[in-house]
């Protein structure tokens, strides 16, 4: 049980049917798909208010969906896995919603890293989430590197502005689809290297996390929400360019600018990574499988734990 | 103003200084202008000023306000019940050298984006200066004026109010201007912990975006603030206080 | 010289005190008696120490005896709080109040008293306080803060007057002066006084009797008459009886110290 | 010991609703018990000692270094030159109110996640506390010794070293007992920003991987290192300042 | 009585002095005339504000004057500092020195006059202060404070003394007993002294002369000879003629306040 505070709020949430649902990152156009089926009423339809936040912190998804503070948060396939294996916290995933990885380790074009060996040495910003260390640690090791002369430093947010300021000689969990694009239409020369060429896994990028008990008691709005969210996924599929608009629309100028170009762009390279053939969301147990043991094997977990437990699917 | 003069060429040479180094430098998400914050501030004076000020003023007035009732109330209690004191006096004291505010992290899970994290991060910063300077005011109380009273007859009830509560003021009011800038500072703090709005979210969010002058602009806000704040608190005591003007 | 009726404002029977503290008690009287005649004014004195303040405590009430009996006006009283008008060493004004508000502070507290508050601004005039009703103490010399500090030991509304060295902080020529006024609104008020001091010509100046206190702890206090007639100046201090006695007592407490 | 009798009663009681409660949530990672907390404390002892606690007491002594230095030159100076002190003192008396570390994510782009971002601001929040203290200690050099120096026909350096200097000191050890907590909790925040070492950043990175107990356990080891370093200044101060034992 | 040679250890010769403030300047001393012999006590009493810090302020160099000539041992200096010793109202010892260092800072400035060390330990005994040299100030009494002021004043190795109402803080006895101190001390050391009272029977036990301040500004001071043998005691004071000098002064005073 997780205190009395935390089955009150749940009450609140049930009677106004309130989703909460915090974002991996700030928005860009690999949450087009949200703020369509907000525009087009989808949620409204199935009759819950959704409340989208932003991360003030890049691990506050999951720590915030484990503690109930978030319905749902949205987080990284491993990281779910690993939370579940070392700390046994009782969190699960209820979609998969980019199916690929879209991580990149990148570096400045004029300090080159050829091969992830070269990272030996060398200063690596993250932003805290552990999966970029299983991902580091794997292509370093795969490359025949050792893993522990490398210098990973958390850099929170900053992924873009340490990497340009020299502060750091490479980032990891830069998107190859939205910061990498970003950082080079503003004019900075940038190449990365993609994880999956060095031993790590075809992992689910994000799915939807929420806890074990925020499952059992708001299973239902859940399903709405899902239900919701499919619908306008299938709406962008059809539409991409009102798709992209819609979220252009509902940018945060000040704080999150958008290049439409760079959204357009982006959601062309999503679209396939987000496709399944069983329809978007659903999540395979071979999936899981793989990054379990992929993470157990480099050390990041020690126990392969249920994965029924892990993820479910919605009808 | 003419005894501030000095202080004036001093900031101005500053500024000076910054500006033409920020022009040489020329990267502005580093080192930006104080003619480019300048700018910033104007443009984003709607966002900011609308937006997020009223946010951030939220906290502080909560988290003060809190800090205020619960440490006049323990000084009080403290004042009153020697048994308190013992107890309570020297782990205030040494909560003081304790960085509780390293704790901040945990107060998100415990209470989500909500204002409740922010306004728990004022309250830790600000609490202690308040009660201790409340009680260390009600201690000052001269013994002697205490046994006049007692000779005078006086009820318990008085002597609290016509003698203890004016002789605590002049430190309570000490206390209160240690714990305004701060509160300022907590709530900046407890917005880069958690927040999606508010001043001192709004500078971190502008670092994310390459965006220098909008790492300052809100910060400027925050110091008019905490200056405001201030001025205030110290006309208040100049009004209580008034029998202290010479 | 003024009419002494034979009325006792003050006596102690039989009085022991002793102060508690961690090793045992310090012992300051024992069996103790005293009196003192209603409109008398009688000063003590004796050495740093020997037990005078504790003296005005019991009377005061700030401390409880631990033996015997003490009574005001005849009265025996077991809470003395309110009933005797008190005066201490330096002046002990509250600085956020006006001279006004810290003279009537004993009216403020004893709210059925309604009546005496009118009479305040005239006592503030024949206290020569007129003017300064609304300054703050610190905007004051010594000598009127003493002055206001004397005014709220008159309106605390008793006959008995303690008087806990007042003059000590004031300098040598302004505490002559304050010595004849002290005298002049004594025989207005028709109060009696006790009055400590450390300074024989002041106690000698002052008083028509001179209580000493030679040991600690004492059972009676050696009692000196003042052989001269009121109203008094300064210069007849000078007269030889007052001379001799002055030596005396300068040469006991010469040994002493 | 008897002195602190009932604080000791109360934090034993608090521990034990604190460990009640937790046991009672049963979710460790949002409220670990105490014996969790010490337990883990134990598990992680060379980790935390010989690895992390190394690199933050390096940025406390570095920090804290450079602000006594830079804080008494700059008090020194105020106090000699009178042109210096009406131009820099209300400076530091405005800067106080202002939330200058709010700046502090800025110093990461400029400092990089070397050490010097996190000395940089324990220097900001310990800098103040120390100037303002010393120069106010020489300012409380009494006129009237002063004087008597000069009619002893003191040179200017006697006057310093012989008068000043002695004057001052009470003013600095209290200076620097207020910023030696601050700058335990300038080390940790610095932390926060960016590190990969550290109690603060150690603390922070267990929160990542839920590990409650894990959260907690390095700020105890803050917490007794602010306690460690106030005790020393305590008893510097008792020696130094000897003549003040009564 | 005390053998007085003729050589003057102090004159001023038509000193003009004022401070200087916003408000143009206030006048204290105009054309002033003054001469002290060497080895004799004279006392200066007046009003307070009427200048009597402000003729030592002279003295020592803290203020200079606009104009005319100060002369010290008949020599005319211009840097005064360092040249006679000063005793200040209240104590002004250092907290964070002991006795011992406290009395011995002049020696410790004027690292010249070493012989002078060697004779701490023998002063401090001859005042009194003997198995206290290591205690601090605050665990003094306030009689002793002065002592060990005294003697700091003392070493500072100049034959003339300025006690600036160095008795005021004391309480009346102690008082009392300070003055035949430090009328025993200055016999034994053959110094020029200058004391500042308030008091008008200190300055008549102490002094040979008195000089009484009537107005500010001043050109000359009223002198007053004590018509009293030395060595004196207190009952000397009681004298006839010193009580009709003390009444008069008293009288001139009371006017004025
Ligand atoms: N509250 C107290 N508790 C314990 N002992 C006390 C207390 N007050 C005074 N004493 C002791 O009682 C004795 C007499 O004190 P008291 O104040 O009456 O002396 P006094 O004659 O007034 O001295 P002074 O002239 O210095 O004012 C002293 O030894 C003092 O230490
Ligand atoms: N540093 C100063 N600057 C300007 N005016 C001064 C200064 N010091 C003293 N005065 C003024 O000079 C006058 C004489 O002052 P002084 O201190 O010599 O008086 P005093 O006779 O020693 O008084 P008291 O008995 O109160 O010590 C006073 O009016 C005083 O206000
Ligand atoms: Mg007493
Ligand atoms: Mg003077």
């Amino acid at each position: 049980a997780c205190g009395s505070d935390n089955e009150e709020s749940k009450a609140e949430k049930k009677e106004t049917n309130t989703v909460s649902i915090m974002l991996d990152w700030y928005p860009n156009a690999v949450h087009s798909y949200l703020y369509v089926a907000e525009e087009m009423g989808y949620f409204e339809e199935e009759g819950i208010d959704v409340d989208i936040q932003f991360p003030a912190n890049p691990t506050d998804p999951l720590t915030l969906a484990a503690s109930g503070k978030v319905t749902i948060g949205l987080y990284y396939q491993p990281d779910v896995i690993a939370a579940r294996a070392n700390e046994d916290i009782p969190v699960k995933s209820v979609a998969a919603i980019v199916r690929e990885p879209l991580n990149r380790i990148v570096y400045r074009s004029d300090d080159p890293i050829n091969s992830p060996k070269e990272l030996e040495g060398r200063q690596v910003g993250y932003p805290g989430i552990p999966v970029n260390e299983a991902i580091v640690k794997t292509m370093v090791e795969h490359d025949d590197g050792d893993y522990e002369k490398v210098d990973m430093i958390n850099v929170e947010f900053e992924l873009g502005s340490s990497l340009i300021s020299e502060q750091v000689d490479a980032v990891s969990g830069m998107y190859v689809n939205h910061e990498v694009p970003v950082l080079q239409s503003e004019g900075h020369e940038i190449d990365f290297i993609n994880p999956v060429d060095y031993g790590v896994p075809d992992f689910y990028e994000i799915v939807a996390v929420t806890s074990d008990e925020t499952w059992d008691a708001e299973q239902e709005n859940i399903e709405a929400f899902w239900r919701a969210a499919r619908k306008g996924y299938d709406f962008m599929v059809e539409n991409e360019e009102e798709a992209v608009q819609i979220l252009l629309d509902y940018q945060d100028e000040v704080n999150f600018p958008l290049e439409k170009e760079i959204e357009t762009e982006s959601l062309s390279i999503l679209l396939p990574k987000m496709e399944s053939e069983q329809g978007f969301g659903t999540q395979d147990r071979a999936s899981w499988e793989e990054t379990a043991n992929w993470l157990k094997e480099y050390g990041v977990i020690k126990e392969i734990p249920d994965i029924d437990d892990i993820f479910v699917n919605i009808e | 103003m003419k005894n501030y003069l000095y202080s004036i060429i001093l900031i101005t040479v500053f500024l000076m200084i910054w500006e033409a180094g920020a022009r040489f430098v020329h990267a502005s998400f580093i080192l930006p202008a104080p003619t480019e914050i300048a700018i910033k501030l104007w443009e984003l004076k709607a966002e900011l000023l609308l937006y997020h000020l009223p946010v951030t003023l939220a906290v502080i007035a909560i988290g003060l306000g809190i800090s205020l009732v619960l440490g006049v109330i323990l000084a009080i209690s403290m004042n009153i019940s020697e048994t308190l004191e013992k107890a309570i006096y020297p782990i205030l004291i040494t909560s003081q050298t304790i960085p509780i505010i390293a704790l901040a992290p945990i107060f998100v899970l415990w209470f989500g984006y909500s204002i409740w994290s922010k306004v728990i991060v004022t309250i830790i910063i600000t609490f202690f200066p308040i009660t201790v300077s409340t009680f260390d005011g009600f201690r000052s109380t001269s013994k002697e004026l205490k046994e006049l009273f007692q000779t005078l007859g006086a009820s318990k009830r008085q002597l609290f109010f016509k003698l203890e509560v004016p002789s605590a003021l002049p430190s309570f009011f000490s206390g209160l201007k240690v714990a305004v800038p701060m509160s300022v500072i907590g709530a900046a703090i407890g917005e880069w912990l958690g927040a999606q709005a508010g001043l001192g979210y709004f500078s971190r969010r502008m670092m994310t975006q390459f965006n220098g002058a909008g790492v300052f602009a809100p910060i400027v806000v925050l110091s008019l603030i905490g200056i405001l704040l201030f001025i205030t608190v110290v006309l208040l005591e100049k009004y209580i206080l008034k029998w202290r003007r010479s | 010289m003024r009419e002494q009726n034979q009325k006792l404002a003050l006596q102690f029977k039989n009085v022991d005190f002793h102060y508690k503290n961690d090793a045992g008690g310090i012992p300051i009287l024992k069996n103790m008696n005293l009196s003192v005649a209603d409109g008398e004014f009688v000063s003590i004195i004796g050495a740093s120490g020997s037990g005078k303040s504790t003296i005005f405590r019991l009377i005061v009430g700030l401390e409880e005896q631990t033996g015997g009996s003490i009574y005001l006006n005849e009265k025996r009283v077991t809470d003395r709080s309110g009933k005797v008008g008190y005066m201490p060493q330096q002046d002990l004004l509250m600085p956020w109040r006006t001279v006004q508000q810290n003279a009537a502070l004993p009216l403020e507290l004893h709210k059925e008293s309604r009546l005496g508050r009118r009479a305040v601004p005239d006592l503030l005039e024949a206290f020569g306080l007129k003017g300064y009703e609304d300054k703050y103490p610190h905007e004051l010399s010594g000598g009127m803060r003493q002055r206001v500090s004397f005014l709220r030991a008159t309106l605390s509304g008793s006959n008995v007057l303690l008087l806990d060295e007042p003059f000590s902080a004031l300098d040598a020529m302004t505490r002559l002066f304050m010595q004849e006024w002290l005298l002049e609104q004594w025989e207005e008020q028709q109060s009696t006084i006790l009055f400590i001091t450390h300074d024989i010509s002041e106690a000698l100046f002052l008083s028509d009797r001179i209580f000493v206190i030679t040991d600690t702890p004492f059972t009676t206090l050696k009692e000196i008459e003042v052989p001269l007639e009121r109203p008094r100046r300064q210069q007849d201090s000078d007269k030889k009886e007052v001379m001799k006695l002055k030596n005396n007592l300068l040469e006991q407490f010469r040994m002493r110290v």
